[in-house]
């Protein structure tokens, strides 16, 4: 990025402190905390005793340059410039009497914390970022011998381990012994059949479901000779032979041959 | 403390054994055949030493201070390397001793062996509902709880297979009949549900007699069995 | 040929350096850390010594010969392990593999990872003052320097992370106590006058037993602490 004394940005000459030329780089910032804490070093004074209130204008200035400059700024910064606003006014004003919110020197004291703690880590991971490496500075043996010897391998497994692998085997296969009972169904072929067989004689509307009682008497069968009896009746609909009504959702479905057409072609 | 001062002498001797500049050459060299993964040719390390250094002559002190000590510097194929010293090998032996779960496939192998011997491993794969990998019988095998046991008097002649008696130790077992039955695996909750009247589990047998549908082992599969005739052994 | 001498004297030094019984353990433990691709507990070292062997005494023998020379007995993430010395890299740097730099943003995460262990994203997120990218942690993780270490218990049960022995392998710290402090960071020029209080680093502590606002991992979120409003913690 940039030396120690060299702001990365200018914001045009003069626009923000007169002598300093300020580009603006936000894309060089971690987030707003990042930025406050480039321009709490600018103050060039201990981190200890940064002034919070001279932070907060020289990052609303730093925000309003950029914003002149028609830079989109993430939300984060503008979220950060609402709040410093708000702590600046607080700063200024005297304090009310009876305070329900936090005391404002105690808001600045506690974003004077968060960049002291940031600086620290930051710091910190220069350190250790600075350590000897493995692999880069310091070397580990070339050619370790014990994975070159024979190894031994000894397989772990209880008594319990294998009687419950036998169960799940034994349950699997005892179950896989169930015979599911097959059930009679009517086939769509076989729907289509009595369908045509019966149209003949419904001439005039008749309730569906009646009429699927009379053709199938085995209640059990019932459920599949509804649902075959239907599709083929779609079918028949299709080919324009019979006729379906329903007068609404749920309402019982009628049925009727198509006058025009002939009973004998039906079951053709 | 006497034997700190000692061991200061040697790091201090390590250092005084040559001019400087020796010492320099000797770490240089020391580090070198260390982190290399494979043995270093005189040649290199000679690159890496100060203007003039002998590399022969580095490269023998070397040698001389890890003499005798539980790593020496050796030459493999004109080469050089740091290897443990021969008399300490057992330390690498046993040192690689690796403790590994058996892995799911071979547990239920081993269980259907148990039960079922002597089994193929086509009836394995009919029980499990899956192929056996060659792992899974494999590992059995290196375990030692697994053994071949003969073939079966079947197209193809497939192997059968049983359990050792090592498999009985291991296990804890005084005989393969100690193998739970159907109620008492019931009883420690390994079956959930119910199972079908009727349903039994076979009863374990690991005797090594050969069963009248099985034939030894080393007797050579008669190849016009699985492939046809065969002309006559000219070789014999 | 007085070098040979010396060479000579160097080996029978070592084996002078303490009772026979000494020089035989100290050649195990060498041969066993220079053997091993992993550093070795002391523990490890101690099954194979000779009975009534002090592993303290023997290692920090051994630490004391390889002292000053090219190659060193380090201690990391508490166990024992020969490196090459540290002033050597530029000897050695070139056979290192690239190591790929760490972004900022990760370089800044590992730091708070490893003083405030154990952190969540979250926690991350509140220093930094920007959310922690996805790609940051997951090469942290993948570097194998991090790990998940369980979820802290808080409305959404975020998972906590701290970092690995592997972490401490590779930056060369014995323990993460080791990790640079405060005194450190002053030593090193990087703070200006005294620190007030408040400006401090936690005292890190890597201890995998999982802390009373910590619980494991692999217990599913209850949905109802996920997507509805918590109950008060019964559990504390």
């Amino acid at each position: 990025m940039s030396g120690a004394d060299e702001f990365p940005g200018a914001l045009g000459p003069g626009s923000v402190t007169g002598d300093e030329a300020f580009t603006v780089d936000l894309d060089g910032f971690e987030g707003p905390l990042d930025l406050l804490l480039e321009l709490a070093r600018r103050q060039k004074v201990d981190l200890a005793r940064i002034s919070v209130l001279a932070l907060a204008e020289q990052y609303l200035l730093f925000i309003e340059a950029a914003r002149k400059l028609r830079l989109e700024l993430a939300a984060d910064y503008l979220v950060m410039a609402a709040w410093l606003a708000y702590l600046k006014s607080r700063l200024l004003l005297p304090a009310p009497p009876r305070a329900a919110e936090p005391d404002a020197s105690e808001l600045a004291d506690a974003l004077a914390r968060r960049l002291r703690t940031l600086e620290t880590i930051r710091k910190a991971a220069e350190l250790l970022m600075d350590r000897p490496r493995l692999g880069r500075d310091i070397f580990a043996r070339g050619v370790p011998e014990a994975v070159e010897a024979p190894r031994r391998v000894v397989y772990e497994a209880t008594l319990y381990d294998i009687l419950a692998a036998y169960a799940r085997q034994a349950q699997k296969h005892a179950n896989a012994a169930v015979r599911l009972r097959t059930r009679s169904v009517w086939s769509l072929a076989e729907a289509r059949e009595i369908l045509a067989r019966l149209i003949g004689r419904v001439c005039d509307w008749t309730a569906f479901d009646d009429w699927v009682l009379e053709a199938c008497v085995d209640p059990k069968m019932r459920r599949s000779a509804r649902a075959s009896s239907f599709s083929a009746s779609l079918e028949l609909v299709r080919e324009g032979k019979i006729e379906l009504r329903q007068d609404a959702m749920f309402a019982p479905i009628w049925i009727r041959a198509c006058p025009a057409a002939a009973v004998d072609e039906i079951a053709a | 403390m006497g034997r700190m001062t000692a061991a200061g002498d040697v790091a201090r001797l390590f250092e005084t054994i040559a001019p400087r500049a020796l010492a320099e050459d000797l770490r240089i060299a020391e580090a070198m055949v260390f982190a290399s993964a494979e043995p270093l040719e005189a040649q290199a390390i000679a690159a890496r030493l100060s203007v003039g250094a002998d590399v022969v002559v580095v490269i023998e002190e070397l040698r001389r201070i890890y003499a005798g000590r539980g790593v020496n510097l050796v030459r493999v194929a004109g080469r050089w390397t740091f290897r443990t010293a021969e008399d300490l090998s057992w330390l690498l032996a046993s040192h690689g001793e690796e403790k590994r779960k058996l892995s799911r496939a071979a547990t239920e192998t081993l269980a259907i062996i148990a039960y079922h011997q002597p089994v193929t491993r086509a009836d394995i794969e009919e029980i499990r509902g899956v192929a056996v990998s060659k792992g899974a019988l494999d590992v059995l095998m290196e375990a030692g709880w697994v053994r071949m046991r003969g073939r079966r008097r079947a197209p193809g002649r497939p192997i059968t297979y049983g359990t050792t008696s090592d498999f009985l130790i291991e296990f804890g077992l005084e005989a393969i009949t100690d193998l739970p039955g159907l109620d008492e695996l019931q009883g420690a909750g390994l079956f959930e549900g119910k199972l079908p009247a009727g349903y039994g589990l076979p009863d374990p047998n690991d005797e090594p007699t050969l069963r009248p549908d099985e034939e030894p082992l080393d007797e050579p599969a008669p190849l016009d069995e699985a492939w046809g005739p065969i002309p006559p052994d000219e070789s014999a």
